[in-house]
C-alpha cells in the first residue's frame, strides 16, 4: 500500500474517532479543553506508534493463543511508560488527562491496531499505519477540545477568542455527547463530498 | 365526472387534527400568558415573541436546508414549544439566550430525531435544562413580580420560593425562621412570587389544564399521578418533620410543578401511550422531583424529573400494552 | 511471512513470560529515571502552594492533626524563617461543595491572620464555582490579611463578612467552611505544638 | 450509610457512562437492542465485581508491599484480560445458555475502560475490599441503568424516520447528552 | 535502587507465566471444537448478512458450507449472491474443492407501463405499498398486471441497486443489483425476474407480463404485449414462447440478435447495453411510443459507465 | 320502555350517522337487461358454473355450485339466456370468472313459494335447515360473506348458547337493515326462529342501536309472541356490529384472541340473513336478491332498493335520479368499512349492503403529517392494539414485531384512522401488515 494514503487515511476516511468510533471513553473524558485533546493524542499516539513498532517486529516469535495478552503487555509497558514520563516532565497535563492515561491501554484503537494491521504488515508500514492512525486520533481530540473549550469558554488554546458568557455546558459531560454527536455529523457530510 | 378516487377504508375522517391540538394548546396558555405580562410587564412579552418567532424560524430553516421536506411550520407545534420556552425562563433573560434556547429546543431536541412527533425528550425542556447549565447566573435571577400598574420601575431581582427554602434549609434555618420570606398561598395561587414568567400563576394554569381537559387534548392521568405522588411523599416527611421539610402545598403551587404536570409532563410526543404507563410515568416524575427539590443541588427539579422520565418512557411503553380484547382465553360454555 | 510460532504449552508460558520480563525490565529502568523528577515535581508543586500562601521561608516541619469535629486530619506545614516559625500552611477541606469535597491550602501566620489562601482540588463548576481560585477571580483576595477572629467567615447572607461568588453562594460558602476548619483546628493546636 | 453514598454516586450522580465517560464504546456499540443491552449489563456486572476484587488483592499484598505501584496498568490489565478470557472458556463449556446470554460481550469487555476504570478508581478512592466491591456493583448497575435506558430509546428510534445526517450515531450521541443533561438533576444528592 | 528493577521483572515475569498456564490449561480443559474452517470461510464471505443465500446470515451459510463439503464434498446449491462468483471461488479453495462458474444474473423489471404509456384513470390515495395496492385494486392505468410504482421493490434493495424513476413511476435497476432476490419476493405483481445479465450487460427481454388479449392490453398501456406472436414466428433460435397472449424470451436460448426488438409492434421487447443501432433500419419506420426508449438510455447510460470501472463485469 | 341500553367497553368511536335513507321504504328495482353473476360471491373458494353458454336458465335455479367447504351455491337471479361463461370486471378493476346472463321475461322456479302470506311453522328439522340454508346458497348479508351454513355447524367440543341477530348498523349512511328490521320484522323474527331450531339454543338476542328506536320499538311489540327472543338496545357506538364487540356489548363475554365466537357460545348472524333463512327455508327461495341502500349527500333521492343479484350498480344510480357530478369516490358498503369501487360497470353482488357516492370534497383524504403519539388510535381501537405501533411496524417491514403486538387481532373497524389526528392511513399499513403476517403464519404453519 501506499505509504501516503496509509498515513492520511487516519485523519478523515478512516478516523478512528469520526468514522471508526474506537476510544471514546478518551475522546469524550479529556477533551474538555483543546490542549487537553491534543496531550491526549499524542500520548496516545506515542504509545500507537511504539507498540506497532514492536508487535510488528515481534509478531512471528509469538505463538497465536498468547498473541492477545502479549500485545497487551507491550501496550501496556508503553503506556506505563507514557504515564511515568508525562508525571515527571509535565505534572499538570498529567492530573488533567488523570485516569484517561492508563486507559489507553483498553483504547480499542490501539490493540485493535496492533492485532489487525501491525501484526500483519512490514514494520515501516506498521509504524507510518499507527502514526496516521495517531494523529488523526490527536486531530479529532484537539478538533472537539478546541469546540468544545471555545463554545464552553470562549478560549482556544488558553486564548481568549469570545468574551462574556458562553455556554457551560460544553465543558461538562453532556457538551461532551452533543459536540461528538454534531462533529460526526457533519464529518459524515464532509466525507460524503 | 371527476377522476374518482380510490382508497381503503374508511372513506371518513374524525375533524380532529394536529393543529386543532397544538392551537388548543395556545389558548390553554393565553390566561399564563396574561398574568406573565402583568406581573413581569414587557419584559414578558418580549420573551414570550423572541422564543416563538426564534423556534418558528429555526424550524422553518431547518425544514427547508437541512431536511429539505415539507414546511409544516404552520402546525403549531414549534408555537408550543416556543411558548413554553419562554415560560421557562425568568423575564429579564437576554434575548441571545433565549435565542440559543430556541436553536436547541427546535434543533437539537426536536429536528435532529425528524422532527414532530419523533423526539424523545421534550424540546422546551431539554432547552431549559441547557440553559440552566450553561448560564446558570441569568437562569437563576429572578426578577420580582411586580403589577404592570405599578409602573414599570426596574425589575428587583429575588430567589424563588424554593430557592428561599434551598438556600435556608441548606445554611441550617428552619422552616418556620424561613417563613416571613415566603409567600402566602394566596399570592402563589395568583402568581405573586418569584419564578419563570409561565409558573407564577397556580389559578391561570390550572384553568388551561381545565380547557385541555375539557377539549379532551390531554388526560387526568398525568398531572393527577404526578401531582399525587408528590403531595404523598412531600406529605410524609413534611408530617414527620415540618420543619425541615416544606409542606405539600408549598411544593404543589411554587416552582414548575403546575407548569409541568399541566404543560409539560402531558407532550404527548414524549410521555407514554397508554393509561396505565402514563400513571407510571407521572409517580415517576413525581417521586424524582421531591428527590431533587429535598436532596438535590438544584432547588427545582420538575424539569430533570420531566427529562428524566422522558428517557424511561420507551420502556415504559414496552412494559405498558392497552388491555386487548380477549386476551384471556375463553371459558367454554357449555348447555344441556 | 515467516511462520508463526505455534501454540505448544512450552511456547506460549516461554512467550509470555519474556514478553512480561522485557516489559517489566524497560518499566523498571523508566521507574528509577523518573522516579526522582516525580517526587521533585510533586515535592514542587507542594512547595508551590506552600509558597503561595505564606510569606518567604526557608525550612517546613510537617505535622497532622485531628480538625475540630475530630473526623479528619489536616496536614499542617510550620514554616521557619532562620529557626523562627513564621505560620503555617494547612491542607485543609470541605465536604459543602456544589459538587462536593474542596481542598485548600490556607496560610496562616502566627496570630492566626490568614495570609493567603490557594485552591488545591475541587469539582466545582467551571465558570462559576471555580471562581474561588485566584487565577478566575478576586474572591480569594478578600481573605488576605483577615484574622478570622474578627472576620466572620461566614458569606454576608448568612450574616458573615465575606462577600460570595455570583450565583455560587454554596461554594463561596463551601470555602469559608474549609478555612474556618483550619482557622479553629489551628486554634486548637497552637498550645499543644510548641 | 457510607455504602449508600457510593451506591447513590455511582449510579446516579456521577453515572460512570453519563459523568465519568468509561465504557462509553459498549454504550455505544451494543446497545442497539434491548436484550443486547440487558446482556451487557450482567456482564459487566460480572466481570466489574471480580477484576475489582482480584485486582484489589493484588494491589495491596503485591504492588504495595513491594514498591510496585508504578506497574499498576500493566498488571490490572493483564489480569483483567486472562481472568476474561478464563471466564468466557469456562462460559462455553460449562453453560452454553449463559455464554449466548453473556459470554458474547466477554470479549468487548476486555477493552472497556469501564472494568480497567473502576479497578483504578477503587485504588485511588482508597477503598477498602468491601467498599470496593460495592463500588464495583453500583458502577455496574448504573452501566446498566444508562445502556438499558439507551438501548430503549434507540429501539424507540428505530421505528421513528431520523434524518439521514443524524441516523445512527449522531442522534444516540445526541440522546446521550440530552440523558447526560437530565442527570445532572442528581447533583448534590450525595 | 536495581532492586525494583529485579523485583518488578520477577512480579511481572511470574504474573506471566502464571497467566499464561492458566490460561492453556483452561483453554485445553474447555475447549470446544469447532471447525476452524468455519471461521476462514465466514472471513471470507462479504459480511452483507443479507440472508440471499437463503441462510440467516453469513456465518449460518458458512456453517452450511462447510458442513457441506465435508458431507458431500461439493458445493452444488450454495451461492452468495452477494459476493458471487469470487466468493465461491474463495470458499471453494478454502475448503478444498472447485466451484462451478455461474453465469451472473441481475433483476429485469418487465413493465413499461410508465406515466405516459399506461395515463391514470384512477386516483389512487393512501400507503406507499405496492402489496397493499395490489390488494386493492387494479392500478392507475388500470392494467391489473403491472406495474404500481409504489417502489415495494426499492425498499427492500440492500445494495441500492433499485430506484423509483419519478417521471417514469417505474423502478430501473443499476449495475449494483447482486441478484439477491429481494425485490423479486417483494413484487405483489411478479413484474421482476432474474435474468442473466448477458456479455457486456447486453439482454433482451419483453418488459410486458400483461396477459390479457391484445385489444384490452392495449387499451390499458400502449406499450403491453398484445400477443401478436411476430416475435415467435421471426426468432431464429426459438427463444420465444407465447403463454396467455403474452411472450416470453428464454435468456438461455436467446442469442441477442435482436430480431424480435424490430418486428415488435407494441415496442415491448427492449434491448439493453447494446450499441446504437447503426440505421439499417431507419427510426422514423417505426412509430414507436417515445417513453419506450427513455427507460433504455436511462437504463443504459447509467450502468454503462459503471461497467468499465466494475472488475467484476467478465 | 326498551330496557337497559348496554354497549361494548373498549374503544370505539361515533361519527355523524348521516343516515340519509332511514326513512325511504324498501322499493323494488326493475330486473336489469343484463345480468353479471360474478362467480366468487363469499368468503372462500369461489363456485363453479353448472351451466354453460347458451343454456336457458329461470330465476331460482342453480347455476354455480360451491366447490368446497368454505363456498357457496348460486342461483341464477334472472331468467333468460346464458350469454357467457367469462371473465368480468370487478369493482377492483381485476378479472374474475362469471356468468353473463340475457334476461328475457321474468319466470321463477316452480319451487319457490311466490306468495305473500307469512309462514309460521317451521317444518323442518336442524339438519333440514341447515342443509337447506346451504343449498340455497346463504352468506352473511352483514358484510363479511361467510357462508351460512358453515357458522351454524360449531365444531365438536364447542356448543352454542346463544343466537345473535346483528341489527345494530352502526355504519354510518347505510339503513337497510334497518329498513328490513320495520317491514320484515315478522319474517326476520321467525328466521331467527328457525335459526335457533337449527343451532339447538333456546335464546336469541336481537341487538340494535338506539338510533334505530322504531324498529326497537316495532320488534319488541312482535317478539312478545315468540320465547327466548329478547331486543337488546344499544347505545350507539361504532363498531358496535362487529361481532366480537357485539357479544361484549350484549352478553358481556369476550370471544378470545384469535378465535370465533363459538368459543363462548355464540353465533352471530345479521338480520339479513335471519330474513334470508326465512325466505330459504319457508318460502324456498334461495339467494338471488338482497337490500341494498344507495346513498350519498349529493344524491338527489337516497333509497333502499331491493335488487336482484347480478344487476349492474348503473341501474341502481339511474333509480335515484341519476350520478351526481360532485361524485369523487364511489363506495361499496358503509364509509367506516366499505370497499372503494373504481367504476359503476360491476354488478350487485350478495355482499353489497349499500352504494355510497361520496362527494369529492369530502372523499379526498386529509394530508398525512407526522404521528404525534397522541394515542387516540389506541384509546378508540375495540380490540385493545396499538395502531400506531403496528401501523410503523408494517410499513418498515418489522412483520415480526407486527405480529408479536397482535395485528390478526385487527378487525379493520378504521376507528382508529378515523381517530388519528395527523390524518395517518394507519388501516393500509395494518392490512399489509395482516397480509403479510397471515402469509407469515400459512408458511411456517406448512412447515
Ligand atoms: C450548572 C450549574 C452549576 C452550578 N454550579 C455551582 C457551583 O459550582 N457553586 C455554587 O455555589 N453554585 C453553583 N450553582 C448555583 C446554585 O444552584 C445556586 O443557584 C447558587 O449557588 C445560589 O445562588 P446565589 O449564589 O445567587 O445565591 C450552579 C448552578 C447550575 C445551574
Ligand atoms: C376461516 C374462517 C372460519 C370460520 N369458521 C367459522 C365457524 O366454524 N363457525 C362460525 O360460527 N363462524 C365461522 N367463521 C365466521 C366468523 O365467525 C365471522 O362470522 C366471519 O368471519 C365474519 O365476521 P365479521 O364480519 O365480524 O368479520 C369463520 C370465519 C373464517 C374467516
Ligand atoms: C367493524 C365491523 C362492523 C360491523 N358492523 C356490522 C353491522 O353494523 N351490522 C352487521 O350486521 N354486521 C356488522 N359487521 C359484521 C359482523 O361482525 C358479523 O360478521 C355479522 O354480524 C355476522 O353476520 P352475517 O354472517 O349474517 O353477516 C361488522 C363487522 C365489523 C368488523
Ligand atoms: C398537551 C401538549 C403539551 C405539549 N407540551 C410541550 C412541551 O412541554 N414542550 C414542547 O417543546 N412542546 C410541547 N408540545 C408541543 C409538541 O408536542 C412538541 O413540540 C413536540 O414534542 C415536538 O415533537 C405540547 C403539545 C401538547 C399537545
Ligand atoms: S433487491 Fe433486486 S435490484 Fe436489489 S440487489 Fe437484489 S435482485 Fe438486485
Ligand atoms: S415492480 Fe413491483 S414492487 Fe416494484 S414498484 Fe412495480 S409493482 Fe411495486
Ligand atoms: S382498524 Fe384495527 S387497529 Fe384500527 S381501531 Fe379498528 S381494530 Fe383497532
Ligand atoms: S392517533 Fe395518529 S397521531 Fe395519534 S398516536 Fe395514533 S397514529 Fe399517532
Ligand atoms: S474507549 Fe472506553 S470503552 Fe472504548
Amino acid at each position: 500500500m501506499n505509504q501516503l494514503t496509509n498515513f492520511t487515511k487516519g485523519f478523515i476516511k478512516e478516523n478512528p474517532v469520526f468514522v471508526l468510533l474506537l476510544g471514546l471513553c478518551p475522546t469524550l473524558g479529556v477533551t474538555s479543553t483543546a490542549i487537553n485533546g491534543l496531550g491526549m493524542g499524542l500520548a496516545t499516539t506515542f504509545v500507537l506508534v511504539m507498540s506497532n513498532l514492536v508487535v510488528s517486529i515481534i509478531k512471528s516469535m509469538i505463538p497465536d493463543k498468547v498473541r492477545i495478552p502479549a500485545f497487551i503487555v507491550i501496550i501496556a509497558s508503553f503506556v506505563t511508560i507514557v504515564e511515568l514520563t508525562m508525571q515527571a516532565y509535565t505534572p499538570a497535563l498529567f492530573e488533567a488527562l488523570g485516569l484517561f492515561i492508563p486507559l489507553i491501554v483498553v483504547n480499542c484503537i490501539v490493540l485493535g491496531r496492533a492485532e489487525a494491521f501491525a501484526s500483519k504488515q512490514s514494520i515501516l508500514s506498521s509504524i507510518v499505519d499507527g502514526l496516521g492512525m495517531g494523529l488523526g486520533f490527536a486531530f479529532a481530540l484537539t478538533l472537539l477540545g478546541g469546540v468544545r473549550e471555545l463554545l464552553g469558554s470562549g478560549n482556544i488554546f488558553g486564548f481568549e477568542l469570545l468574551q462574556g458568557d458562553l455556554m457551560l455546558v460544553f465543558v461538562l459531560a453532556p457538551g461532551a455527547f452533543i459536540a461528538l454527536g454534531y462533529l460526526i455529523a457533519l464529518m459524515n457530510r464532509v466525507a460524503k463530498s | 365526472m371527476s377522476m374518482l378516487t380510490v382508497s381503503g377504508s374508511p372513506h371518513i375522517h374524525g375533524d380532529d387534527s394536529t393543529k386543532k391540538i397544538m392551537y388548543g394548546v395556545v389558548y390553554a396558555m393565553i390566561p399564563a400568558m396574561l398574568v406573565s405580562v402583568y406581573y413581569f410587564g414587557l419584559d414578558a412579552l418580549r420573551v414570550l415573541l423572541i422564543a416563538s418567532v426564534a423556534c418558528l424560524f429555526f424550524e422553518w430553516v431547518i425544514q427547508k436546508y437541512l431536511i429539505k421536506g415539507p414546511i409544516t411550520i404552520t402546525d403549531g407545534s414549534a408555537l408550543v414549544t416556543g411558548i413554553l420556552l419562554a415560560f421557562n425562563v425568568p423575564s429579564n433573560l437576554p434575548t441571545w439566550m433565549i435565542i440559543i434556547g430556541a436553536l436547541v429546543a427546535i434543533g437539537m431536541a426536536k429536528m435532529s430525531f425528524g422532527g414532530l412527533g419523533k423526539n424523545v425528550f421534550n424540546p422546551a425542556l431539554v432547552a431549559r435544562v441547557f440553559l440552566l447549565i450553561s448560564f446558570p447566573v441569568q437562569m437563576t435571577s429572578w426578577p420580582k413580580p411586580q403589577a404592570i400598574i405599578n409602573g414599570l420601575t426596574d425589575a428587583i431581582t429575588g430567589p424563588t420560593p424554593l430557592g428561599i427554602v434551598k438556600e435556608g434549609l441548606g445554611a441550617g434555618k428552619t422552616m418556620s425562621e424561613l417563613a416571613p420570606e415566603l409567600p402566602d398561598y394566596m399570592q402563589t395561587m395568583v402568581g405573586q412570587m418569584g419564578g419563570s414568567l409561565g409558573e407564577v400563576s397556580a389559578i391561570a394554569l390550572i384553568l388551561g389544564g381545565i380547557y385541555m381537559l375539557v377539549r379532551k387534548i390531554i388526560t387526568w392521568h398525568i398531572p393527577v399521578s404526578m401531582l399525587l405522588t408528590v403531595v404523598i411523599f412531600s406529605g410524609i416527611f413534611w408530617g414527620v418533620d415540618p420543619e425541615h421539610y416544606a409542606d405539600p402545598v408549598f411544593h404543589l403551587l411554587t416552582g414548575g410543578m403546575l407548569l409541568g404536570a399541566i404543560f409539560m409532563a402531558t407532550d404527548m410526543v414524549s410521555s407514554p401511550m397508554t393509561k396505565g404507563g402514563q400513571l407510571v410515568y407521572g409517580f415517576g416524575i413525581g417521586l424524582l422531583t421531591i428527590l431533587i427539590r429535598m436532596w438535590g443541588a438544584y432547588p427545582e427539579g420538575v424539569s430533570f424529573a420531566i427529562l428524566l422520565m422522558n428517557a424511561v418512557v420507551p420502556l415504559i411503553n414496552m412494559g405498558f400494552k392497552p388491555k386487548r380484547f380477549g386476551a384471556k382465553p375463553g371459558v367454554v360454555i357449555k348447555t344441556s | 511471512m515467516a511462520s508463526k510460532r505455534e501454540s505448544s504449552f512450552i511456547n506460549m508460558v516461554i512467550t509470555l513470560f519474556l514478553v512480561a520480563a522485557v516489559a517489566a525490565l524497560a518499566l523498571g529502568g523508566v521507574y528509577t529515571v523518573t522516579k526522582e523528577p516525580i517526587a521533585i515535581a510533586k515535592q514542587k508543586k507542594l512547595e508551590a502552594a506552600i509558597k503561595s500562601v505564606l510569606p518567604d521561608f526557608d525550612t517546613i516541619k510537617e505535622a497532622k492533626f485531628a480538625d475540630p469535629e475530630g473526623k479528619d486530619s489536616l496536614t499542617f506545614y510550620y514554616a521557619f524563617k532562620n529557626g523562627e516559625e513564621i505560620g503555617a500552611a494547612i491542607k485543609t477541606y470541605t465536604m459543602e461543595g456544589f459538587s462536593g469535597k474542596i481542598e485548600l491550602m490556607v496560610g496562616l501566620l502566627k496570630d492566626g491572620t490568614i495570609n493567603n489562601t490557594a485552591v488545591l482540588a475541587h469539582k466545582e463548576t467551571p465558570g462559576l464555582g471555580d471562581k474561588m481560585d485566584v487565577a478566575k477571580s478576586d474572591f480569594p483576595l478578600q481573605f488576605k490579611g483577615k484574622n478570622p477572629a474578627d472576620f466572620k467567615l461566614n458569606v454576608t447572607k448568612d450574616g458573615g463578612n465575606v462577600d460570595a461568588i455570583t450565583a455560587a453562594t454554596i461554594s463561596s460558602r463551601a470555602f469559608c467552611d474549609a478555612v474556618d476548619r483550619a482557622y479553629l483546628t489551628f486554634e486548637k493546636e497552637k498550645g499543644g505544638n510548641q | 450509610m457510607e455504602y449508600v453514598v457510593i451506591i447513590i454516586g455511582s449510579i446516579f450522580v456521577s453515572n460512570i457512562v453519563l459523568a465519568q465517560f468509561l465504557g462509553i464504546c459498549p454504550f455505544v456499540g451494543v446497545s442497539g437492542k434491548l436484550s443486547t443491552s440487558v446482556g451487557m449489563g450482567g456482564a459487566v456486572l460480572f466481570v466489574l465485581t471480580l477484576a475489582t476484587i482480584v485486582t484489589w488483592v493484588l494491589q495491596y499484598y503485591v504492588l504495595n508491599p513491594f514498591g510496585l505501584s508504578f506497574m499498576q496498568t500493566i498488571v490490572f490489565i493483564l489480569v483483567i484480560a486472562s481472568l476474561v478470557q478464563m471466564v468466557e472458556i469456562i462460559l462455553k463449556k460449562v453453560s452454553p445458555p449463559l455464554y449466548q446470554a453473556l459470554g458474547v460481550f466477554l470479549p468487548l469487555i476486555t477493552t472497556n475502560c469501564a472494568v480497567l476504570g473502576v479497578a483504578i478508581l477503587t485504588i485511588q478512592k482508597e477503598f477498602n475490599l468491601m467498599e470496593g466491591v460495592v463500588y464495583a456493583i453500583a458502577n455496574a448497575i448504573g452501566f446498566t441503568l444508562a445502556i438499558v435506558l439507551f438501548a430503549g430509546i434507540r429501539e424507540h428510534l428505530d421505528l421513528m424516520e431520523v434524518p439521514k445526517g443524524m441516523k445512527g450515531v449522531p442522534i444516540s450521541l445526541v440522546v446521550a447528552g440530552i440523558l447526560a443533561l437530565a442527570f445532572m438533576g442528581f447533583t448534590g444528592l450525595v | 535502587m536495581d532492586n525494583i528493577i529485579i523485583i518488578a521483572v520477577a512480579a511481572l515475569g511470574g504474573l506471566g507465566l502464571v497467566a499464561a498456564i492458566v490460561l492453556y490449561f483452561i483453554a485445553s480443559k474447555f475447549k470446544v471444537i469447532e471447525d476452524p474452517k468455519i471461521d476462514l470461510v465466514e472471513e471470507s464471505l462479504p459480511s452483507a448478512n443479507c440472508g440471499g443465500c437463503g441462510y440467516p446470515g453469513c456465518r449460518a451459510f458458512a456453517e452450511a458450507t462447510v458442513k457441506q463439503a465435508k458431507d458431500e464434498r461439493h458445493l452444488e446449491g450454495l451461492n452468495c449472491p452477494v459476493g458471487g462468483n469470487d466468493v465461491m471461488q474463495t470458499v471453494g479453495k478454502i475448503l478444498g474443492l472447485e466451484v462451478e462458474q455461474q453465469a451472473p444474473l441481475i433483476a429485469v423489471v418487465r413493465c413499461n407501463g410508465s406515466k405516459a404509456n399506461s395515463p391514470a384513470k384512477i386516483n389512487y390515495e393512501g400507503a406507499t405499498s405496492c402489496t397493499f395496492a395490489h390488494a386493492l385494486y387494479a392500478g392507475e392505468g388500470g392494467c391489473p398486471h403491472g406495474c404500481l410504482g409504489l417502489g415495494d421493490c426499492v425498499v427492500v434493495c440492500e445494495f441500492d441497486a433499485i430506484h423509483m424513476n419519478d417521471e417514469l413511476g417505474l423502478p430501473i435497476v443499476n449495475d449494483k443489483c447482486t441478484a439477491c432476490n429481494a425485490c423479486v419476493e417483494a413484487c405483489p405483481r411478479d413484474i421482476i425476474e432474474l435474468r442473466k445479465k448477458g456479455p457486456k450487460g447486453r439482454r433482451v427481454f419483453v418488459s410486458c407480463i400483461n396477459e390479457e388479449k391484445g385489444g384490452i392490453a392495449k387499451k390499458n398501456c400502449e406499450v403491453a404485449c398484445i400477443g401478436c406472436s411476430k416475435c415467435v414466428k421471426v426468432c431464429p433460435h426459438d427463444a420465444i414462447t407465447m403463454d396467455n397472449f403474452l411472450a416470453y424470451i428464454d435468456f438461455e436460448k436467446c442469442k441477442l440478435c435482436r430480431d424480435c426488438v424490430e418486428v415488435c409492434p407494441t415496442n415491448a421487447i427492449h434491448e439493453v447495453n447494446f450499441k446504437p443501432r447503426k440505421p439499417k433500419v431507419p427510426k422514423e419506420e417505426k412509430p414507436k411510443p417515445k417513453e419506450a426508449s427513455v427507460v433504455e438510455t436511462i437504463a443504459e447510460a447509467a450502468p454503462s459507465k459503471e461497467n468499465k470501472e466494475a472488475p467484476k463485469e467478465n | 320502555m326498551i330496557g337497559t341500553v348496554k354497549t361494548f367497553s373498549l374503544g370505539g368511536v361515533h361519527p355523524e350517522e348521516n343516515k340519509l335513507s332511514a326513512n325511504a321504504p324498501i322499493e323494488k328495482i326493475p330486473v336489469p337487461k343484463q345480468a353479471f353473476i360474478p362467480m366468487g360471491q363469499n368468503l372462500g373458494t369461489p363456485s363453479k358454473p353448472v351451466v354453460s353458454k347458451g343454456d336457458l336458465v329461470k330465476v331460482g335455479q342453480l347455476i354455480a355450485e360451491a366447490s368446497g367447504f368454505i363456498s357457496t351455491n348460486i342461483h341464477s337471479p334472472v331468467s333468460g339466456k346464458v350469454l357467457k361463461i367469462d371473465d368480468i370486471v370487478d369493482a377492483s378493476g381485476y378479472k374474475r370468472p362469471g356468468i353473463i346472463i340475457n334476461v328475457d321475461g321474468d319466470e321463477w322456479d316452480e319451487s319457490i313459494d311466490l306468495s305473500d302470506d307469512i309462514k309460521e311453522d317451521i317444518e323442518l328439522d336442524g339438519k333440514e335447515i341447515i342443509e337447506k340454508i346451504k343449498e340455497k346458497g346463504l352468506v352473511g348479508m352483514g358484510g363479511a360473506t361467510f357462508p351460512t351454513y358453515v357458522k351454524m355447524m360449531p365444531p365438536p367440543g364447542k356448543v352454542a348458547e346463544y343466537l345473535l341477530i346483528n341489527g345494530v348498523e352502526c355504519e354510518p349512511y347505510l339503513t337497510s337493515d334497518h329498513r328490513l328490521m320495520l317491514e320484515k320484522g315478522k319474517e326476520i323474527l321467525i328466521g331467527t326462529r328457525i335459526l335457533m331450531k337449527a343451532l339447538n339454543v333456546n335464546k336469541a338476542i336481537i341487538g340494535i342501536e338506539i338510533n334505530k328506536l322504531d324498529a326497537i320499538n316495532h320488534l319488541n311489540e312482535l317478539a312478545k309472541k315468540y320465547e327466548g327472543i329478547k331486543i337488546q338496545p344499544l347505545k350507539v357506538q361504532y363498531p358496535q356490529g362487529g361481532e366480537k364487540q357485539l357479544i361484549k356489548a350484549a352478553l358481556n363475554r369476550e370471544v378470545p384472541s384469535g378465535k370465533l365466537p363459538i368459543e363462548v357460545g355464540c353465533v352471530v348472524q345479521n338480520v339479513g340473513t335471519a330474513f334470508a333463512v326465512y325466505e330459504a327455508v319457508q318460502k324456498n327461495k334461495p339467494l338471488i336478491d338482497r337490500v341494498v341502500t344507495v346513498t350519498g349527500k349529493g344524491v338527489k333521492k337516497p333509497s333502499n332498493f331491493l335488487v336482484r343479484i347480478g344487476t349492474p350498480l348503473q341501474d341502481m344510480i339511474d333509480a335515484v335520479e341519476g350520478f351526481p357530478e360532485t361524485t369523487g369516490k364511489i363506495i361499496n358498503g358503509g364509509p367506516m368499512m366499505g370497499k372503494a369501487l373504481i367504476s359503476l360497470d360491476v354488478p350487485v353482488v350478495k355482499g353489497s349492503s349499500g352504494i355510497l357516492l361520496m362527494e369529492e370534497g369530502e372523499s379526498k383524504r386529509k394530508p398525512e403529517s407526522p404521528c404525534i403519539r397522541c394515542s387516540k388510535c389506541t384509546y378508540v381501537c375495540p380490540q385493545g392494539l396499538e395502531p400506531f405501533l403496528l401501523s410503523k411496524a408494517s410499513k418498515l417491514a418489522k412483520f415480526d414485531m407486527a405480529e408479536k403486538e397482535k395485528v390478526m387481532d385487527c378487525i379493520e373497524c378504521g376507528s382508529c384512522q378515523y381517530t388519528c389526528p395527523a390524518s395517518i392511513p394507519l388501516l393500509d399499513y395494518l392490512r399489509l401488515g395482516k397480509t403479510m403476517v397471515g402469509a407469515n403464519i400459512r408458511n411456517r404453519n406448512k412447515k
